[in-house]
């Protein structure tokens, strides 16, 4: 088991052909991803890596049973590829661009309302079952089948927190990264319920960090729905308030998301709060004891 | 990209939002127009124009009955710095006579990823004040992405915060107007504070702020035009998101929000503290290696540099040229102490290629904490 | 009481100086209405039988503390100034015009969701509140305060059967004319609760017809929350299904509101069916004797 | 407004929905003309074109393969009456090679007052019967208001009818255009039936319906460009809505809908029965009912009139004035018995001027009842 992506999930990638999109699309392969279309206007017809290339989305969907997609789009065309990939009805979208104009997220975000697609970013890593799929950039070698979901807005620090776990044997249920801009797609609290279904996640880890309310959000689902122990390593502490922290999502606006109301959310939910990878496997290894 | 109060003016003024009469000086001959449009009855309030708040407070604003006094607040203020931002110009604009002061902003909720309108009859002030200090004089409503603000809704507003009746109609149409400028300059943040009723009852945007998101800056072309004048931009132009954090000793280096943050947790928990970031996630290059180095060489508070680096997309061979190649740049003159960390994507070939050039490299986060902290032994 | 309108009701008469608004305007004063705004474009600052003229609605409602409008629009205007009048946030708007495209219905009708605004018709003869309030152009003659609610597509028929009340002593305290549209603003069903609120309706009569389903839903709202006795007088039971009867709201679509099936839904709901204007008020009066 | 097979495929063009080829005809010359568009090889349907379903089972379609068989077929059919409705050209079209036939709809859900699709692979045959023998055949979708129809809800509908996924594309691409021809021609129905799959693969409109809001005509030019060709027209230009019972001896007059139907089923209760009806609602006025006696006088069928007016916007000395001026035009030939009722606004007057010129008239239901009874009674 996992949660949103495994073997058997049907994939296209939106920019196959491109300099980023064909670099990751054989590195998504090798992780034994499903990738079953690709998507470039104007090189419908074209095979690449044996796989069949389509002029839209739409028409991927209607000629295989894809249910998801990533895609590798410069930021201007990058909304309206999600769009794209929303109307066709796929099942996860993941959107790495970094640079999506806020506006154009918002009509986004209101697409996605009543629709079952979870959106996966934008300007994330993107979403990783261990040795099953991979739809993202993240790299492999720091990603061990397992029993911990891992949530993250930082890529960089998911890289870390995952190879601490794979290397103390824990490994990764499904990792998803959500995203560093200030209006993502799905959020934690979106998450932290597919996790708590999963008989395969022994135990959650999230990275968060100052800015939004995410951490606040998902603290309250974690304390209303979420038997398994939960994890947080949290950034930011150090950060002065108010100051841009190069995440747009790190904007720390009208007094919420500081550091300390973050913390706070997590401990009044039962979740341990952590500032180093190595103390998250600690913390998480003596919790699933303690839960056995 | 943040504006200037008088560039927001500007584009208050294309959607017919009322303004002071005025005109933005760097001199003595764009003063002397400033007047003439003005005229002498209204003259005249030189204001610096700085990318922050609180000027006011800090002496940054100065009211003038004549060409001469106005001349002397303009020699007085370009120059200054307030909160360590340098004034390059002023805006001088005419004297309002004030009968009140209002607030009007709409900015983005990140909880329900929709524009929501802020307006209050308390204007004037530091808002976070007010929501302090008179938090149900602040009306808050939630736009749910229509093309026009529904009249019934800003009514129930400005009637529930006690705003006289015949304030309404001009209200409503400015915050209309506010809100499509939001909407078609695509601003992360547009603001009135204060909004003033003048003694004869007109409404007029006394300051301005307008925040363009950067990733729509491709396609706001008025916008774009003011671009050049922000020096800040130059490191983002090359990739690289610096920030300053105003006082500390080490410059820290990082690829990603995320880790760069608990990169300073980290050195804060050992009793440093960070000067200033740099999160190299676009600017994995030569060029961007070496205006991050430039940077921290020039700033002599910055005794230290600690570059912690865990790669996905970045990989550590090309990271490791670049620094080396930016480093060769300098002659040997980039000296400050430095500890290093590449893990991730080809770390062991980004190691390699930094240790044959004679720098230590360390692949754990402990390792590299444990050296930072025996370099700070060192020094001290 | 009464619902929806009375004497405090605050109206302003879009169309005020047209010849259809002006005629009613002095009817609808005869009748106490407290009409104080006029709108009309292009003639804002006029005065109209004492009352101010606007330009816009909205800047009457600025000016202005109404609450109520009723408009004499042609067709091509009339959705607008619908639209106009919900913007500005009135709790009762009443649509006389009858030929609106029914696309722009579609319009109105999605505007109204989540909004407080009742929109009467349109093709209706509006509302009373008899001595109080008389939004519409139904004859003052026929109409009596008095403790019956009544609700009706047909306005000929509203009147006959409001005739028979007052005859009978029995009045009306409130009666509206959904309209004959096929996509009337308020409908049966929204009004039923109303009449159940209101202390001085006593018994409830509908005028239905075949046609749409608005008798039918009006039957579920009855058998659940409908306290009071209510008869309805049917018509169509002679019409043959699937012809056009001049009402667009009278096509019968589908197999769905066939005169059976309203007489079927409305006898289960407790509700007497009668075929004569004077039956009702027979049957009205034997209801509210054994009511009491 | 309903338009003709040939007009609705007309309309059908211009939004790209593939239509087989042909052309409409009412004479030799054009036969030919047709017989030349179509190709010798695919030659020919030969379809009647009326405003009523059925025409097939009533003989209305002819297939021919030559152009004298096609002559032939034109001419039987020209002239015809199905269901009453007079044949006045036929349309001429290419014989399709069907594979499978399907069915599209998009009409107006006035319960939900939204627009509503009906799609469905058995399609050739009366949708009514086969919602009711193979209702699970049905897809069915609420179209909320969108500018376009959502694709993935598309897709989950041809897939849940089993639709080939080969036609899953041209499916939703039809289905797509018919939504906007809905929306932009302001339709209260548009229908393809049969949507025919040809033995290639291709899907063509063999049958097209699109029924046109009467309301919207006016700034639908290019639908109304139809309009003179609708003889029924002629009585709702003056405002009268006239409809045809078929079978009955009484002609009812009122005003509004609610009273013509009440009045017609209390005809019924007395055992007689209303041949047609004319709603005077907008045709209050001399040319109006002149109309209206007009057709009254013209159809045998009819016997009796019956008026039952109950005025609240309509003045009944005005319609009683309209009447007898009506009258007057016949110079005595209007002969058939007729029992009026006035009652509402100026009732008084009105009966008084009906009364002055010898008609009887009755103020209150009851009585016109017993007058009609009466009326009954003497003829027969």
């Amino acid at each position: 088991m996992s949660i949103l992506v495994d073997k058997d999930t049907r994939v296209a990638v939106q920019g196959i052909t491109g300099r980023q999109g064909s670099f990751h699309t054989r590195l998504m392969l090798e992780e034994g991803t499903n990738i079953v279309a690709g998507v470039v206007p104007g090189k419908g017809g074209q095979i690449f890596e044996g796989i069949p290339v389509y002029d839209t989305i739409l028409e991927a969907r209607l000629k295989q049973d894809i249910n998801a997609s990533i895609g590798f789009i410069p930021p201007p065309f990058a909304a309206q590829s999600i769009l794209d990939a929303i109307d066709a009805g796929l099942e996860v979208v993941v959107s790495i661009t970094d640079g999506i104009p806020i506006h154009d997220m918002l009509k986004v975000k209101d697409e996605l309302k009543d629709k079952r697609t979870y959106l996966i970013g934008p300007n994330t890593p993107g979403l990783i079952t261990p040795r099953q799929a991979k739809l993202g950039i993240m790299p492999s070698k720091a990603f061990k089948p397992g029993c911990i979901g891992v949530i993250s807005r930082s890529g960089s620090l998911s890289y870390e927190v995952c190879d601490e776990l794979s290397k103390a044997n824990l490994g990764q249920s499904t990792v998803v990264g959500v995203g560093g801009d200030s209006i993502p797609g799905t959020t934690f609290a979106d998450l932290i319920p597919l996790f708590e279904a999963d008989s395969e996640t022994k135990g959650i880890a999230i990275v968060g960090e100052i800015g939004g309310v995410a951490e606040e959000k998902a603290a309250k689902i974690i304390k209303e729905f979420c038997s398994k122990p939960v994890v947080a390593l949290m950034g930011g502490e150090s950060a002065p308030p108010g100051k841009a922290m190069g995440h747009a999502g790190a904007i720390v606006t009208r007094g919420k998301g500081t550091f300390k109301s973050k913390v706070e959310a997590f401990r009044d939910a039962g979740v341990r709060v952590v500032h180093k990878p190595k103390d998250l496997v600690q913390a998480l290894n003596s919790l699933l004891s303690a839960h056995r | 990209m943040n504006l200037y109060e008088y560039q927001a003016k500007e584009i208050f003024a294309k959607y017919d939002i009322p303004t002071p009469r005025g005109k933005v000086v760097d001199g003595r001959s764009d003063l002397q127009k400033a007047f003439e449009i003005i005229g002498k009855d209204k003259f005249g309030m030189v204001k610096s124009q700085v990318l922050t708040g609180g000027r006011g407070k800090a002496g940054g604003i100065k009211a003038v009955d004549t060409l001469d006094q106005g001349l002397d607040a303009m020699q007085g203020l370009i120059g200054m710095k307030i909160k360590g931002f340098p004034v390059e110009r002023v805006l001088v604009e005419e004297r309002l006579k004030i009968k009140n002061e209002y607030f009007i902003s709409i900015t983005l909720d990140p909880e329900e990823s929709l524009p929501v309108l802020l307006i209050s009859p308390k204007g004037g002030m530091d808002i976070e004040e007010v929501a302090g200090e008179y938090p149900e004089a602040i009306g808050e409503y939630v736009i749910k992405l229509q093309a026009d603000l529904p009249s019934f809704a800003m009514i129930e507003l400005v009637k529930n915060l006690g705003f006289q009746r015949q304030l309404w109609g001009d209200l409503i149409n400015i915050t209309s107007k506010l809100y499509r400028a939001f909407c078609e300059k695509e601003a992360t943040l547009i603001e009135i504070n204060p909004l003033i009723e003048t003694v004869d009852g007109k409404l007029i945007a006394a300051d301005g702020r307008l925040n363009v998101d950067d990733n729509a800056l491709f396609r706001q072309p008025d916008v774009s035009e003011y671009k050049q004048e922000f020096k800040d931009m130059v490191l983002k132009g090359k990739g690289v998101d610096y920030v300053d954090l105003d006082s500390g000793e080490v410059g820290v280096l990082c690829v990603g929000a995320g880790m760069t943050m608990l990169t300073m947790d980290l050195v804060a928990h050992l009793g440093s503290k960070a000067r200033c970031f740099l999160d190299m996630s676009h600017g994995v290059n030569p060029a961007g290696f070496k205006a991050a180095l430039d940077l921290l060489a020039s700033e002599p508070d910055i005794k230290y540099v600690l570059v912690n680096m865990f790669g996905g997309l970045t990989r550590m061979d090309e990271i490791a040229k670049s620094i080396l190649e930016a480093i060769d740049k300098f002659d040997g003159k980039f000296t400050k102490p430095m500890v290093l960390r590449l893990q991730g994507t080809n770390a062991d070939k980004g190691q390699e290629i930094m240790r044959e050039a004679g720098y230590q490299v360390c692949s754990e986060l402990e390792d590299l904490l444990d050296r930072f902290k025996e370099m700070l032994r060192e020094e001290k």
